[in-house]
């Protein structure tokens, strides 16, 4: 990727990378929203939001067919800075100093650390996984296409998937604001050279490799 | 009409259930929780009878409005008779269907005509339609009226019009319809008795 | 019916045999289920088909259409053998001790006396044996070998298990159950009910199949009982009304007829119709003829029918043969008749053979048909694709359709089955400019009669003479016309008992037709409403439903003819000293000086127990009649003859006569009688409970329940010829073809008949080209055009058919919950001026928001 | 009419407890099988009554017309033969809404006051709060609930639930001709079937029985079938009908687990965060840039 470094600066997402990333984001809120919404009563007042109960059922299965598109666009973008490395599972294995912002000795990491690169492979499993049984349960279009079990068993995966890929996110979005800069990353596209060589080792070593001077 | 006992407790229950509640300041915000209002509250009820098969099972017919001139009294809703002894107030598919035959799309609401020859029908008046009949009958009456048989005995019969009556219309249709025909000489008379 | 639809529950045995009591009078069914319930009831069921009744019966028995008279004889065969017979009820009350004249007699398929060329009998040998005072001889002890009994005996002896399971089809087993349950009722305490309908009277032999069950329900004493009787399950909701009106070719009101050719007096035609009592000391109520006859002619010519003029006798046309519908639509092809009127009538649909129906209509200078509803007939001349066939521009009838009110838009009375006559009031106006069907036949008589007055013209009298009394002459009034039929005094009426006192005043409503005369003096439109609206008022009307014992009997709802009799010949409930053969259900009851008891008696109020005079007042013989003597067309016993469509070429017992000989059939519709060599499959149409004929195809409700045109094939024929559920098949005829949707059934089985495997196929009717249901063929281009001897009703009930799979139609479909039958919608045939549904795409539909997104 | 003046036992998506101080009796319509001709009365009256007309659809070889339950038929007649007991028999079975004790469609439903259990049994759809989602449709034994093709909100049978309001009987109930529908309290209906039940065992079926099946905590339509031990022969009337185990899991204890375990991973973040603190990177870091 070859990107204009400046001297405090590395190019981390390009301005395409970055507008899909928001657009699956905002739809993924739009879908938790009211997707929640319809699962517990407590939160079915987020329907307001949508235009009344029966707008948030029309528009949820639309919004996730457009957040599928540009997830599936997202994935296929990154999954290749997504496989998992033997220094992944000692990073893994030692989330207690990482938790705790004691990063000495942690293994270098590249592009994405362990927890990122888990998020990307449930994020894919799940969210294909919720495509397939939203639309087995998408009336009026297709449920009726399906036996009454497929049907009953679409609804409770379809549940157990938003639970995992909300928790998940909720993660994702934790990290962001905890990791100061990170957010950076994703709105300017740009990171500090000291936040690539803290966190991203790795990736820091491959980006500036071009720059010998 | 005199309001039956049955009729008076209906108005009293449904106007006291209304009205008491938006005295009271109550006007409801949203329906929450509510049944589909009873439609038949003012309804009129008139006591009829069946017209298809001959069990002949009494009907309670349900019309708008409260027989005040300016409504014209639509049917609404046809209920068995609870009190009619055969039947006691249940009704066979068709009787209970008899709504979609009173307002059917089908229905003929003004006379039509078709000439010799012609694919369609034609929208004409009553008196066009009676007058022509009247007509083309004294005519064929005067023709093939047969006073005298072969033999040379009265008959005085005319065989050359036919006539299906209606055995669903009322006695007092088929015994006009009768005694008219016979006046007229008419022998080829018959009715779904028949078949 | 002989008793009400309330007293079936009464009933220890129910046959419901010739008929679908479930389907066709689902409400009357009540109480067939009530009897099942309340009283330990057997529902007994005999139909070629397992129908809805069967369902819920107890016995089930199938049948080969066409073979009910081969079943019942059987029976009777059985009662004998058993001698399950009430034998005091059959001795004191039917004509079983009658000895019958030496020269009568039976062999090899006719009775004495058969007119090969006229195809009728000279039935002057059907008679008794007279006494030196013209009385017919009777013998008590029931020996003598010509006595009906023993002829009776004689005649059914053929009829053995075999023979009749041979010919029927029925397997033998279920026989001898039905034969066993029937017997059981020949005891005194222990009735059977017999509720048919169309299933018997729509044959060649109809009228002979309802004799046959009264010689059975006679001989197990189940006549004038409650839940005993004869009970005909009456079609339309006035026909009853109408027959009693008489509005039949050879009819007057009240079962009087006209006069024939050679009764050129009143005095020979009224002679003829008053007979003398066959026994000393009875009834004999028809003597009382001239009394109906002449205030029928004052109620229809007032001031005009005087005695010189013979109350008007020759105004009335008289009669050289019967003018019914078969004959008049045979006429009609023929080109020999000018105009008819369909009103309230479907007969394209409903009359034999279409194709020729379509053609007699052809042929007409004039059609009105007044109807509420677009009927078939009214549109005969358009052309409706395959379903009517035809070409407008060729058919020079000139068509009036004009609209009447439905029975919301009226008032007025019905009679129902059980001769209640039930007043209703009008709940609704009519739509658009419909007009009563009074209206319309007061105002066409009117301009008649003023077109008569203007321009003279053939024999006006009659017209000109006619009563008029109505307030306003172009709308009379329910009210008055009820009236009329009821009757009223012209003159006081003295009381015949003691002359001083006046019964009815001059203009008052008589209150029986005990009070009418034959001087002129009393004018009565129907002898036997006489009673419907008296001075009380209207006896129609009146709505209280008590029934004092539980009886099934409600004496004060509405009014029955006659004299508000709920049970017919309910003496005979009565042993001849008068003791109820069942206590528990006593109907009357003799309390030392006249008859009292929950229902009117019928029979002599003051003629007490033991007075010789007979309970079965209307016959001339006081008794119910085993032997029929010459009131049959085709023979005083009934006998099996098969339809003229029958699948065995010959008739078992006796090949020389196969049907029915004394039925008449024109030659044009003789050539075309199929065989069943060409049609081997034997077919019966019928109705279902969801459409009531061609009717409620028209409702919106209705239709969904029984969209579609389908015949019934059994699961044996239909592996036979390949046939799938739910495919399209050609049912064909040699009058014509229909195609429909074969619905593969068990409930259909093959039958052994005479060695032969005879497969059935229902044909139900409802389907037409006018309506909300698809549109269909009309049933009635299949069947054909003969009637039965007597009454000439159409063997609807037994032809022959052939039936092929129709390749043009897609292969069966199951269905999948919430599919729409697009792909399997069949076009439906567009008239010219039916514009196609216009289609509407999804993404304009969205736009407007109309559809769900 | 507000909430107060109805006797609701349980209203769809609302987790706390309806106004239910007051015992009414529990109605209940009984089917008597062994008396229904499949005259399809109740199909009529029930069309006429709610003001529905169903589409003309096409004869498929049977007498089931139309040929399931739609938003327009809220009842229908279910026409099986059988020989399997010996003689031939035509059962005919009237399909509809079984109003449960415990109704699986209400259970089902995430919209709040769309589907309501009254007092006396009824359990109604009220379409105005119905937003088409058809969970009801999965959470129903009995596959009842339909989804209508012109509003996208489900129908099913009400009992007449505006007639039983003003203490009349259900229009199929009046209109039956055969009094194969009987309507009353559900311990008058169980007497009246016990009735029935003797009657038809002295007539030779030794099975007859009530059919209310526990595994839903009986239901307030119940039949008298000929033959209750295998209740499948009428057009597979389930054995014994139990709201799914899925539909159990997916609308049991999973939602409140599931809703508080989202709550708490965000609030564990905001904890975390007011705790360990963000993870910054200092200026020094990037002057030791080499």
């Amino acid at each position: 990727m070859t990107t204009r470094h400046s001297p405090r600066s590395i190019d981390r997402y390009s301005p395409s990378e970055r507008l899909n990333h928001w657009i699956t984001a905002i739809t993924f809120l739009m879908l938790a929203f009211s997707g929640l919404a319809l699962f517990h009563p407590s939160m079915f007042w987020f329907t307001q939001v949508f235009g009344g109960p029966t707008w948030t059922r029309i528009l949820h299965p639309y919004i996730g067919v457009v957040m599928f598109v540009s997830f599936s666009l997202l994935a296929f973008k990154f999954w290749r800075h997504n496989f998992l490395t033997r220094n992944d599972i000692v990073w893994l294995r030692r989330i207690g100093d990482v938790v705790r912002n004691r990063e000495e000795g942690l293994p270098e990491v590249d592009r994405y650390n362990a927890g990122q690169k888990l998020l990307f492979w449930t994020m894919i499993g799940t969210i294909s996984l919720l495509l397939l049984t939203g639309i087995v349960i998408w009336r009026p279009w297709f449920a009726h296409y399906f036996p009454i079990d497929i049907v009953r068993l679409a609804l409770l995966l379809h549940a157990v998937c938003a639970f995992v890929i909300i928790c998940g996110i909720i993660v994702h979005i934790y990290a962001a604001i905890w990791i100061k800069g990170t957010l950076g990353a994703m709105v300017r596209g740009t990171v500090t050279r000291a936040w690539a060589r803290k966190h991203h080792p790795g990736w820091y070593k491959q980006v500036t490799e071009g720059e010998k001077h | 009409m005199q309001v039956t006992r049955r009729q008076f407790f209906k108005l009293s229950a449904a106007t006291l259930g209304g009205s008491t509640l938006t005295a009271l300041g109550f006007s409801p915000r949203e329906a929450l929780a509510e049944v589909r209002t009873f439609k038949l509250t003012r309804t009129t009820e008139t006591r009829n009878t069946c017209p298809y098969c001959s069990v002949a099972c009494g009907l309670i017919l349900y019309s708008l409005g409260d027989k005040a001139k300016n409504a014209k009294s639509e049917i609404i809703h046809i209920e068995g008779d609870p009190d009619h002894p055969v039947s006691r107030g249940s009704l066979c598919p068709k009787g209970a269907g008899l709504l979609g035959f009173v307002h059917s799309e089908t229905r003929v609401t003004f006379p039509e005509y078709r000439a010799p020859g012609t694919r369609k029908w034609k929208r004409v008046t009553w008196d066009f339609a009676l007058e022509r009949i009247a007509k083309l009958m004294k005519e064929d009456r005067d023709r093939h009226f047969v006073a005298k048989n072969d033999k040379g005995q009265t008959v005085n019969r005319w065989p050359t019009i036919g006539f299906l009556a209606a055995s669903a219309s009322s006695n007092e249709t088929g015994y006009l319809t009768h005694k008219v025909l016979r006046s007229l000489g008419i022998v080829a008379l018959d009715n779904q008795a028949r078949v | 019916m002989t008793n009400t639809w309330m007293d079936i529950k009464n009933a220890n045995v129910i046959l419901v045999m010739g008929g679908n009591a479930a389907e066709a009078h689902p409400v009357g069914f009540k109480w067939v289920v009530e009897a099942k319930a309340h009283n330990k009831a057997k529902l007994i069921v005999v139909d070629p088909r397992f129908n809805r009744t069967a369902s819920v019966a107890d016995l089930y028995a199938p049948i080969r259409v066409g073979t009910d008279i081969a079943f019942l004889n059987g029976v009777i065969h059985y009662l004998f053998e058993h001698d399950a017979i009430h034998h005091e009820y059959v001795k004191a009350y039917t004509n079983a001790g009658f000895v019958v004249r030496e020269d009568f007699g039976f062999n090899d398929g006719l009775f004495t006396g058969y007119d090969e060329k006229t195809h009728s009998y000279d039935k002057s040998t059907w008679q008794y044996e007279l006494d030196e005072q013209g009385f017919a001889k009777v013998d008590e002890t029931l020996q003598h070998p010509r006595c009906v009994l023993n002829l009776l005996k004689q005649h059914v002896s053929r009829y053995t298990v075999d023979t009749v399971c041979d010919i029927t089809g029925t397997p033998k087993d279920l026989y001898l159950k039905v034969c066993e349950t029937v017997a059981s009722t020949a005891a005194p305490n222990r009735t059977l009910t017999s509720l048919y309908a169309l299933g018997w009277t729509q044959h060649s032999i109809g009228s002979q199949n309802i004799r046959t069950l009264a010689i059975l329900q006679l001989l197990l004493g189940n006549i004038g009982m409650p839940g005993g009787g004869v009970n005909a399950l009456r079609g339309h909701s006035n026909i009853q009304g109408l027959t009693d009106l008489g509005l039949l070719s050879d009819q007057l009101p009240g079962y009087l007829n006209l006069a024939r050719d050679h009764e050129t007096t009143r005095a020979a035609y009224l002679e003829k119709r008053t007979p003398k009592p066959l026994r000393p000391g009875q009834v004999n109520f028809w003597s009382n003829y001239p009394k109906f006859h002449t205030s029928l002619m004052k109620a229809w010519y007032g001031q005009a029918a005087t005695p010189d003029n013979d109350f008007g006798y020759d105004w009335l046309p008289k009669v050289d043969q019967l003018y019914d519908g078969l004959r008049v639509f045979d006429l009609m092809a023929q080109g020999r008749m000018t105009g008819y009127f369909c009103q309230g009538f479907n007969p394209l649909a409903s009359f034999p053979n279409k194709g020729k129906i379509v053609s007699a209509l052809s042929r007409l200078k004039f059609l009105v048909v007044m109807d509420p509803l677009a009927t078939e007939t009214s549109e005969f001349w358009q052309n409706h694709g395959e379903y009517n066939d035809v070409k407008p521009e060729e058919i020079q009838t000139e068509v009036f359709r004009l609209p009447t009110t439905c029975f919301a838009e009226e008032e007025g009375s019905l009679v129902n089955s059980s001769r209640w006559l039930q007043w209703h009031w009008k709940g609704a106006e009519p739509p658009g400019q419909c007009r009563t069907d009074i209206d319309i036949m007061a105002e066409l008589f009117l301009k008649i009669r003023e077109l008569y007055r203007q321009e003279g013209g053939a024999f006006p009298d009659p017209i000109l003479n006619l009563h008029w009394p109505y307030r306003i002459p172009e709308a009379p009034s329910a009210e008055e016309l009820a009236k009329e039929y009821n009757g009223y005094a012209l003159a006081d009426i003295p009381d015949s008992k003691d002359p001083g006192t006046v019964l009815v005043k001059a203009g008052q409503q008589l209150s029986s037709f005990t009070q009418l005369r034959d001087d002129g003096s009393t004018a009565c439109g129907t002898w036997i409403f006489c009673g419907s609206w008296t001075e009380e008022g209207n006896q129609m009307a009146r709505r209280d439903p008590t029934d004092p014992t539980g009886l099934g009997i409600a004496p004060r709802w509405a009014w029955a003819w006659p004299l508000n009799r709920r049970i017919l010949y309910n003496r005979a409930s009565c042993d001849p000293s008068g003791k109820p053969w069942d206590e528990r259900r006593k109907l009357i009851e003799w309390d030392g000086s006249k008859w009292t008891g929950l229902d009117v008696p019928d029979f002599k109020v003051d003629a007490g127990p033991n007075s010789g005079v007979s309970p079965f007042i209307m016959t001339d013989e006081g008794v119910a009649r085993l032997f029929a003597r010459h009131l049959m067309a085709e023979g005083p016993f009934p006998e099996h003859y098969e339809p003229f469509e029958n699948p065995l070429g010959t008739n078992p017992l006796h090949a020389k006569v196969i049907s029915n000989p004394a039925a008449r059939v024109f030659a044009n519709d003789k050539a075309v009688l199929g065989d069943h060599e060409a049609f081997p499959y034997v077919a019966t149409t019928y109705r279902l409970t969801e459409h009531f004929h061609f009717w409620t195809k028209h409702s919106k409700i209705n239709a969904p329940l029984q969209p579609e045109q389908f015949v019934e094939i059994g699961e044996e024929l239909a592996r036979e010829l390949g046939i799938a559920n739910g495919e399209k098949v050609t049912v064909r005829s040699k009058r014509g073809a229909i195609k429909a949707v074969a619905l593969v059934t068990k409930r259909i089985k093959a039958l052994k008949v005479a060695g032969k495997t005879v497969h059935q196929i229902g044909i139900p009717i409802h389907w037409g080209f006018t309506g909300a249901t698809r549109k269909g063929y009309i049933a009635n281009t299949l069947t054909p055009f003969l009637g039965d001897a007597n009454t000439q009703t159409p063997e609807f009930k037994a032809f022959l058919v052939n039936v092929e799979k129709d390749l043009s139609e897609l292969m069966p479909h199951t269905h999948k919950p919430g599919e729409t039958h697009e792909e399997r919608r069949r076009p439906e045939v567009l008239l010219e001026d039916d514009e196609p549904a216009r289609q509407v795409s999804w993404l304009v539909r969205i736009l407007k928001g109309r559809t769900e997104v | 009419m507000a909430l107060q003046s109805l006797d609701i036992v349980r209203r769809s998506a609302t987790t706390t407890p309806s106004p239910q101080q007051r015992q009414t009796t529990e109605v209940a319509k009984l089917i008597d099988v062994t008396k229904c001709i499949g005259c399809k009365a109740c199909q009529s009256a029930c069309m006429e009554w709610n003001d529905l007309r169903e589409e003309v659809g096409i004869n498929e070889g049977s007498y089931t017309n139309p040929h399931d339950l739609t938003a327009n038929s809220w009842t229908l007649m279910r026409f099986a033969e059988t020989e399997e007991n010996g003689t031939l028999e035509w059962l005919i079975r009237k399909d509809g809404c079984m109003h449960c004790a415990d109704p699986g469609c209400l259970k089902a439903c995430p919209s709040p006051g769309a589907i309501i259990q009254y007092a006396n049994g009824i359990v109604d759809f009220h379409e105005e709060n119905c937003i088409g989602c058809g969970y009801c449709i999965a959470g129903c034994p009995f596959d009842i609930p339909r989804l209508s093709e012109k509003d996208s909100k489900v129908y099913k049978c009400t009992l007449c639930s505006d007639r039983v309001a003003v203490g009349l009987e259900p229009a199929c109930i009046k209109a039956c001709p055969t009094q194969a529908l009987v309507f009353g309290s559900k311990e008058d209906m169980i007497e009246h079937a016990n009735e029935r039940i003797a009657d038809l065992k002295e007539r030779g079926f030794e099975n007859a029985g009530l059919y209310d099946p526990p595994g839903v905590g009986g239901t307030h339509v119940m039949y008298v079938l000929h033959h209750a031990d295998k209740p499948e022969l009428y057009n597979d009337l389930p054995k014994d009908p139990v709201i799914s185990p899925t539909v159990g899991l997916w609308k049991g204890i999973f939602k409140p687990l599931a809703t508080a375990a989202i709550f708490f991973t965000a609030l564990a973040g905001f904890f975390h965060y007011v705790t360990v603190g963000p993870n910054e990177t200092e200026e020094e870091d990037e002057e030791k840039k080499p």
